[in-house]
């Protein structure tokens, strides 16, 4: 169990700001922000890498803010695939294990089975220079995994792959930590998806702040603020302004009425979130097609309103021109409302959706 | 490239390779000459323009009032060039080092203005500390002793080995020697079990450039020095003052410079695989 | 702005091939249309680079030519190719200022200074970088800085291509979406040739009216997104585009029928074939589930729920412990242990013979 | 508390102030005292040095012979270093054997090769007045003219340390991106605009360090001059270096020297480093 308390930095670029959070083990949690958000910066100041100007770090109750890093027993693994260019692969896993001062064979034993658990068995005594990207941060995953330290941390590992590779490691994740199921798995991301997709308990990130966090699935369906909306969603969610006047929301020429999906808050002005799926075609609104994308097995579709743009996506593949006119209708059941402050204010009577 | 160009660079190189060689092949040609074909005006090729005498040659090797004992200077160079290079580089590669990665704080001194005391001492005139290095030695009676001229010549490297490696340490990720503390090393450990083991190429690079300054320096050896210890340069700057032949001289100068002419074949490959790019900046 | 084509066009960095496998590139016949999006894809050394090298003039290959409108320019230097390159670390002349930067190949050309200011103008516009025109260029944000390399190109009025080599690698994750609709806006409005290397293939999928599939140096497919979506050509295909990859089923030939027990589909067994393996692949967007066994083909149990926001991803487990996954946007509604039908669309199965899609299923 | 940090910084630095910080202090004092041949030993004369040092024209035109000799021969060695290394760059044939070759002069001693220098510029017996008299140029009294000196030792320094120019700017090149230059190509760009802006500006950060270095070097000129000129004919070549060694050596006024020296230091500090604020904006630009 990890506890961190008001952890604050004065970094340069990017700092924490009283950030407290309570991490348990056996769990993986995904930290999810933009570039800048601070995840780095909070996986740094774990470690103690990064000095603290005001908070504390508590493992399994006893304050570690002080203690030197060699000691936190934490492992990271970085976004470079950094490992030890003049030690063989075996040796540079081995090399935590040496340092513990388990004997050469023992080390070296148990690393050989860390690196057959990240299936590089075969690359045991070749120099980290000599293997692919995917199987360097393969060897930087097992290094870090072999100490079997009470918390891994993982700093966008994947995100200097190729685009199948990520694909491939991210699929392989799961069985890959498997070893280390006691730990608290940090695991940071620019990417909503994998941050869902890996994540047992998502953390989002913003302007060095915990602003969310959850259940990857009830985030990303109840996005407490437009901040935490806008950072999950991807393809992008798009705002658009409107108002809340005598029981009915209007936003250009639209107007909606409450309904069973959504209860309209008290008068006044609103911020319109809609997902692609809370539009879709044949409807009331006119919207000119600015770029139509193909994505698998659906058409992406960027709109222009009268009152701002949106994204939309049409299952199928499609061929749309730029330019031309779309009558499209949106999905009130599917929009989502924001106070001028931020907070999430849409009410459902179904909440399932 | 078109035609003008290419032919203007060859005969540029070709002109600058001339250039170079010149006063070697000169002085080749001149340590084969006897006291006639000097007088006789300048002459280069042996057999066709003078008949060539070895006098110059074996005059180094002689002992006893004819000749220039060259073996004496060579193993006092050698010493004092060798000891202040490698005591240089050690000390100069943790400072470097340090300073590449911890911040130090002084009052209002910081890790630049400490980076820039120490490679400031290359401004130092030698003129400036001859003088007082010249009491400080005799109060310490290593006057005219190798011990003396190594304590000056690390002085004199130290800023040349701690110029080279902060730069080539700025090049190693900081993220190794985290790693490194992550998997349980003490900042001490980190940088002898990972960090120096991947620094060969600018340790090469420093230690070069040290052991081309150390060997290179006149001054000091010629203000602190006299008949105990003898440095190649002091040695042939005497022989220079003195009415030695042409003919010993060339060769003594050969002599003296060959060994780091080395030195610029293993430099050349360094500076051609581009591992020099993060050590000189 | 021209037609490219390259005719067998090959590349061995050795200088005596001797096998395929001293081919970086393996030698390949296409055809470019002029004012289309064209995008290389494929993992990294797979020849895509090498691909871009040869066009932009860089590597002259070793094999077959290269034409630009018909004109032979294999042997043409780089300088006189007319084609614009954006490169993944943005290029920017650093002293000068983005309005310098965009007149530059201009004023390299000669070009009158008034007729220079008016065509700097319009791309400025069209790039929208109208208000940064007098900043020093190295003062931008990389987004920008590729912008203004693009820039360089449209200035021109010669350009048969613009080639955008991993253009988005340095820019952050919220600008990528941007810079890539910006692209596609300029391509719309331009009508210029844009041909861009990645190894995304979403990136690719979005942006270009063609792709080519590449690895190990050959080229594996080469066609319009929808196609290599629904009819990839081999496994490689299958696999590398889509995400998650196309599920592959083995099938067994059985009376004149090729089946498997997983499912309650059939494909013909071709006359005359003597090959080893025999796959069914099905894209996860095309398996529909239902709670209900109506006209479904099989059952599958649920071991797996992915969720990805919008849409999710299903993994099943079917009766002979063949496991695929499905792509959907009712994952919300569905629990693990649950036992769904499954249904696809004959067409949507395709046969591959050997790791080919067979000539059936074309 | 000895922390591993001062591990690493210490011993250097500790070894460093030892040995330069006595000698420092120790010229500091020596400079108020009239130390000399007559009189040895520590007085106290106040500043009356200093107000000799600012009456001293031998000592400011050793300085302005300094400044020419440094910034001509240090511009030289820049302009040949970087076209040599230009040149070689690329695969050129024997590229390998001329780079070794262009470093060798660098690694040589400067007071030796003067020797030979001396013997090249020699004025009856040495070649180059036996070849220039091949094409009808009479005898350059090369170290005895004053001209002829000041040539000479420029044509020394420039050969003796264009290497060291070489060898930066070639490493500089070697590690440069290839991305510029095919921008560059594409854009039209030829030979000499793709050196302007392409090359030069990249290769900037390392011209202002490689300048700085070499005038720091250049500075302390005195062993070639030692031995290739004695610093004449009269004081043609004398040097500030060379001045203060014969006040303080020659003349053994230890005292007097100390204040040249320190205010020969200071001028020093001061001019180098207005003229590395001055190559960064010239160079770079104005900010960062």
């Amino acid at each position: 169990m990890l506890q961190i308390d008001h952890l604050t930095t004065a970094d340069a670029k990017v700092s924490l700001d009283d950030v407290s959070f309570l991490f348990e083990a056996g769990n993986i949690y995904t930290i999810l922000g933009r570039t800048g958000a601070g995840k780095t910066e909070l996986l740094r100041a774990l470690m103690g890498l990064n000095p603290l100007t005001d908070g504390e770090v508590k493992l399994d109750k006893e304050n570690i803010t002080k203690r030197p890093i060699r000691d936190r027993n934490m492992s990271l693994v970085y976004q470079q695939f950094i490992n030890y260019p003049h030690l063989s692969v075996l040796d540079n896993v081995a090399f935590p294990l040496r340092r513990q001062g388990k004997k050469k064979a023992q080390a070296q034993a148990l690393a050989s089975t860390m690196l057959g658990t990240v299936g590089l068995g075969d690359f045991l005594h070749r120099r980290p220079s000599q293997l692919s990207g995917g199987q360097q941060q393969r060897v930087a995953l097992a290094r870090a995994m072999v100490k079997q330290s009470s918390i891994l941390m993982l700093d966008e590992p994947l995100a200097n792959l190729d685009y199948k590779l990520r694909e491939q490691l991210r699929e392989e994740f799961p069985r890959l930590v498997s070893d280390n199921e006691e730990s608290v798995i940090l695991y940071t991301t620019t990417e909503p998806r994998e941050a869902m997709e890996l994540g047992n308990t998502m953390i989002v990130m913003h302007d060095g702040k915990i602003i969310a966090s959850g259940a990857p699935a009830d985030l990303f369906a109840n996005p407490p603020t437009k901040d935490t909306a806008s950072v999950i969603s991807d393809p992008p969610i798009s705002f658009i302004s409107g108002f809340v006047s005598n029981k009915t929301l209007y936003f250009g020429e639209g107007q909606i009425a409450p309904s069973d999906g959504l209860q309209l808050p008290p008068d006044g002005p609103v911020t319109i979130a809609l997902r692609p799926n809370a539009i879709e075609r044949g409807g009331d609104f006119s919207a000119k097609i600015g770029l139509s994308e193909f994505s698998g097995s659906q058409t992406i579709i960027h709109l222009d309103f009268a009152f701002g743009r949106a994204i939309m996506m049409v299952d199928g593949i499609e061929a749309f021109n730029s330019g031309d006119d779309l009558r499209i209708s949106i999905q009130a059941e599917q929009m989502m409302l924001f106070a001028p402050d931020g907070r999430n204010i849409t009410i459902r009577d179904n909440q399932d959706g | 490239m078109n035609k003008f160009y290419h032919t203007l660079k060859t005969i540029f190189l070709l002109g600058w390779s001339i250039f170079v060689v010149f006063p070697f092949l000169w002085a080749l040609s001149t340590s084969f000459k006897d006291a006639n074909a000097i007088t006789s005006g300048a002459t280069y090729i042996p057999w066709v323009d003078f008949e060539p005498s070895t006098q110059g040659w074996t005059s180094l090797f002689t002992t006893g009032s004819r000749g220039i004992n060259i073996i004496g200077p060579f193993i006092d160079s050698a010493a004092v060039t060798l000891i202040a290079s490698l005591v240089s580089l050690i000390l100069g590669t943790l400072a470097a080092y340090g300073l590449s990665r911890f911040e130090y704080r002084l009052g209002f001194v910081k890790n630049a203005d400490i980076t820039f005391f120490f490679i400031s001492q290359r401004i130092m005139p030698p003129i400036v500390l001859a003088i007082p290095f010249f009491l400080m030695l005799k109060e310490l009676g290593a006057l005219d002793t190798i011990f003396g001229l190594v304590l000056v010549y690390v002085a004199l490297l130290l800023p040349i080995a701690v110029w080279v490696m902060t730069d080539f340490f700025a090049g190693i990720p900081k993220e190794l020697d985290e790693m490194a503390m992550t998997d349980g090393c003490t900042p001490i450990g980190a940088f002898f079990r990972v960090i120096l083991p991947n620094s060969v190429p600018g340790l090469v690079v420093a230690g070069m450039f040290c052991l081309i300054f150390g060997w290179n320096d006149f001054f000091f050896a010629f203000t602190l020095t006299f008949t105990e210890t003898q440095l190649l340069p002091v040695s042939i700057v005497s022989l220079n003052s003195s009415v030695t032949p042409w003919w010993s001289l060339s060769a003594f100068a050969l002599i003296s410079v060959a060994p780091l002419a080395l030195v610029a074949v293993v430099v050349e490959r360094y500076m051609s695989r581009g591992t020099m790019s993060g050590a000189i900046r | 702005m021209a037609k490219i084509v390259l005719e067998n066009l090959g590349h061995s960095y050795l200088p005596n091939p001797k096998g395929e496998h001293d081919f970086a590139l393996k030698p390949v016949n296409l055809t470019w249309q002029d004012g289309k999006t064209y995008a290389l894809l494929g993992p990294s050394g797979c020849g895509k680079t090498t691909m871009l090298n040869i066009i932009s003039g860089l590597v002259p290959p070793s094999h077959g030519r290269l034409l630009f409108d018909d004109q032979d320019v294999t042997k043409v230097p780089t300088s006189a190719r007319n084609i614009a390159q954006v490169f993944q670390f943005p290029v920017i002349y650093s002293t000068k200022t983005v309005r310098q930067n965009l007149a530059f190949p201009l004023e390299c050309r000669g070009m009158a200074p008034a007729k220079i200011k008016q065509r700097v103008a319009e791309v400025a516009t069209l790039l929208d970088l109208d208000y940064a025109l007098d900043m020093p260029a190295r003062k931008l944000s990389a987004d920008q800085k590729q912008l203004i390399s693009l820039g360089r190109g449209l200035v021109r009025e010669d350009v048969s291509a613009i080639l955008l080599d991993e253009p988005l690698t340095v820019i952050d994750p919220q600008m990528k979406f941007m810079l890539r609709r910006k692209l596609r806006e300029i391509n719309r409005q331009t009508g210029m040739t844009m041909i861009l290397v990645t190894h995304d293939q979403s990136e690719a999928m979005s942006f270009a009216d063609e792709i080519v599939v590449m690895k190990d140096g050959l080229l594996q497919q080469s066609g319009t997104p929808e196609e290599l979506f629904s009819r990839p050509q081999n496994d490689f295909v299958g696999y590398f585009i889509g995400s998650p990859p196309m599920n592959m089923i083995t099938l067994e030939p059985n009376l004149g029928l090729l089946c498997t027990a997983a499912l309650n589909l059939t494909k013909p067994l071709p006359l005359e074939s003597n090959a080893t393996v025999y796959q069914m692949g099905i894209r996860p967007e095309h398996i529909v589930m239902a709670a209900k066994e109506t006209n479904s083909i099989g059952m599958g149990k649920i071991i797996k729920i992915e969720h990805l926001g919008v849409d999710g991803i299903v993994t099943l487990e079917l009766p002979t412990g063949v496991v695929i996954k499905a792509k959907t946007r009712k994952h919300t509604e569905m629990n693990v242990g649950n036992t769904m039908g499954i249904s696809v669309c004959d067409e949507d199965a395709l046969l591959y013979i050997d790791g080919t899609l067979s000539s059936s299923s074309r | 508390m000895l922390s591993s940090k001062h591990f690493f910084l210490l011993p250097a630095l500790l070894t460093l102030v030892a040995i330069i910080l006595f000698p420092l202090l120790f010229t500091v004092r020596v400079s108020f005292s009239s130390w000399d041949v007559f009189q040895s030993g520590l007085d106290f004369i106040g500043g009356r040095n200093y107000v000799r040092v600012f009456e001293d024209d031998r000592f400011w035109q050793s300085l302005q012979r300094l400044s020419l000799l440094s910034i001509i021969s240090v511009s030289l060695q820049y302009t040949l270093g970087f076209a040599l290394a230009l040149a070689v760059w690329k695969q050129v044939r024997g590229g390998r054997l001329l780079r070794v070759l262009f470093l060798i002069p660098m690694m040589t001693t400067p007071v030796v090769m003067s020797v030979i220098w001396r013997t090249v510029f020699h004025e009856s017996l040495g070649p180059v007045n036996d070849i220039l008299s091949v094409f009808g140029v009479g005898p350059v009294p090369w170290l005895s003219s004053a001209m002829g000196a000041f040539i000479s030792v420029l044509i020394v320094e420039v050969w003796q340390w264009t290497p060291f120019m070489f060898l930066l700017l070639l490493a500089g090149l070697v590690s440069l991106p290839k991305e510029p230059y095919l921008a560059a190509a594409i854009d039209g760009a030829g030979t000499w605009r793709t050196f302007w802006q392409v090359t030069f500006p990249l290769m900037a950060p390392i011209t202002i360090g490689a300048l700085i270095i070499r005038l720091i070097e250049a500075s302390k000129i005195m062993d070639t001059v030692y031995v290739l000129t004695s610093g004449g004919p009269g004081t043609a070549t004398e040097t500030s270096s060379y001045y203060i060694y014969i006040r303080g050596l020659r003349d053994f006024q230890i005292g007097y020297s100390a204040a040249l020296s320190l205010v020969y230091l200071v001028i020093m500090v001061i001019s180098l480093t207005i003229i590395a604020k001055l190559l960064l904006r010239m160079l770079v630009g104005r900010d960062e």
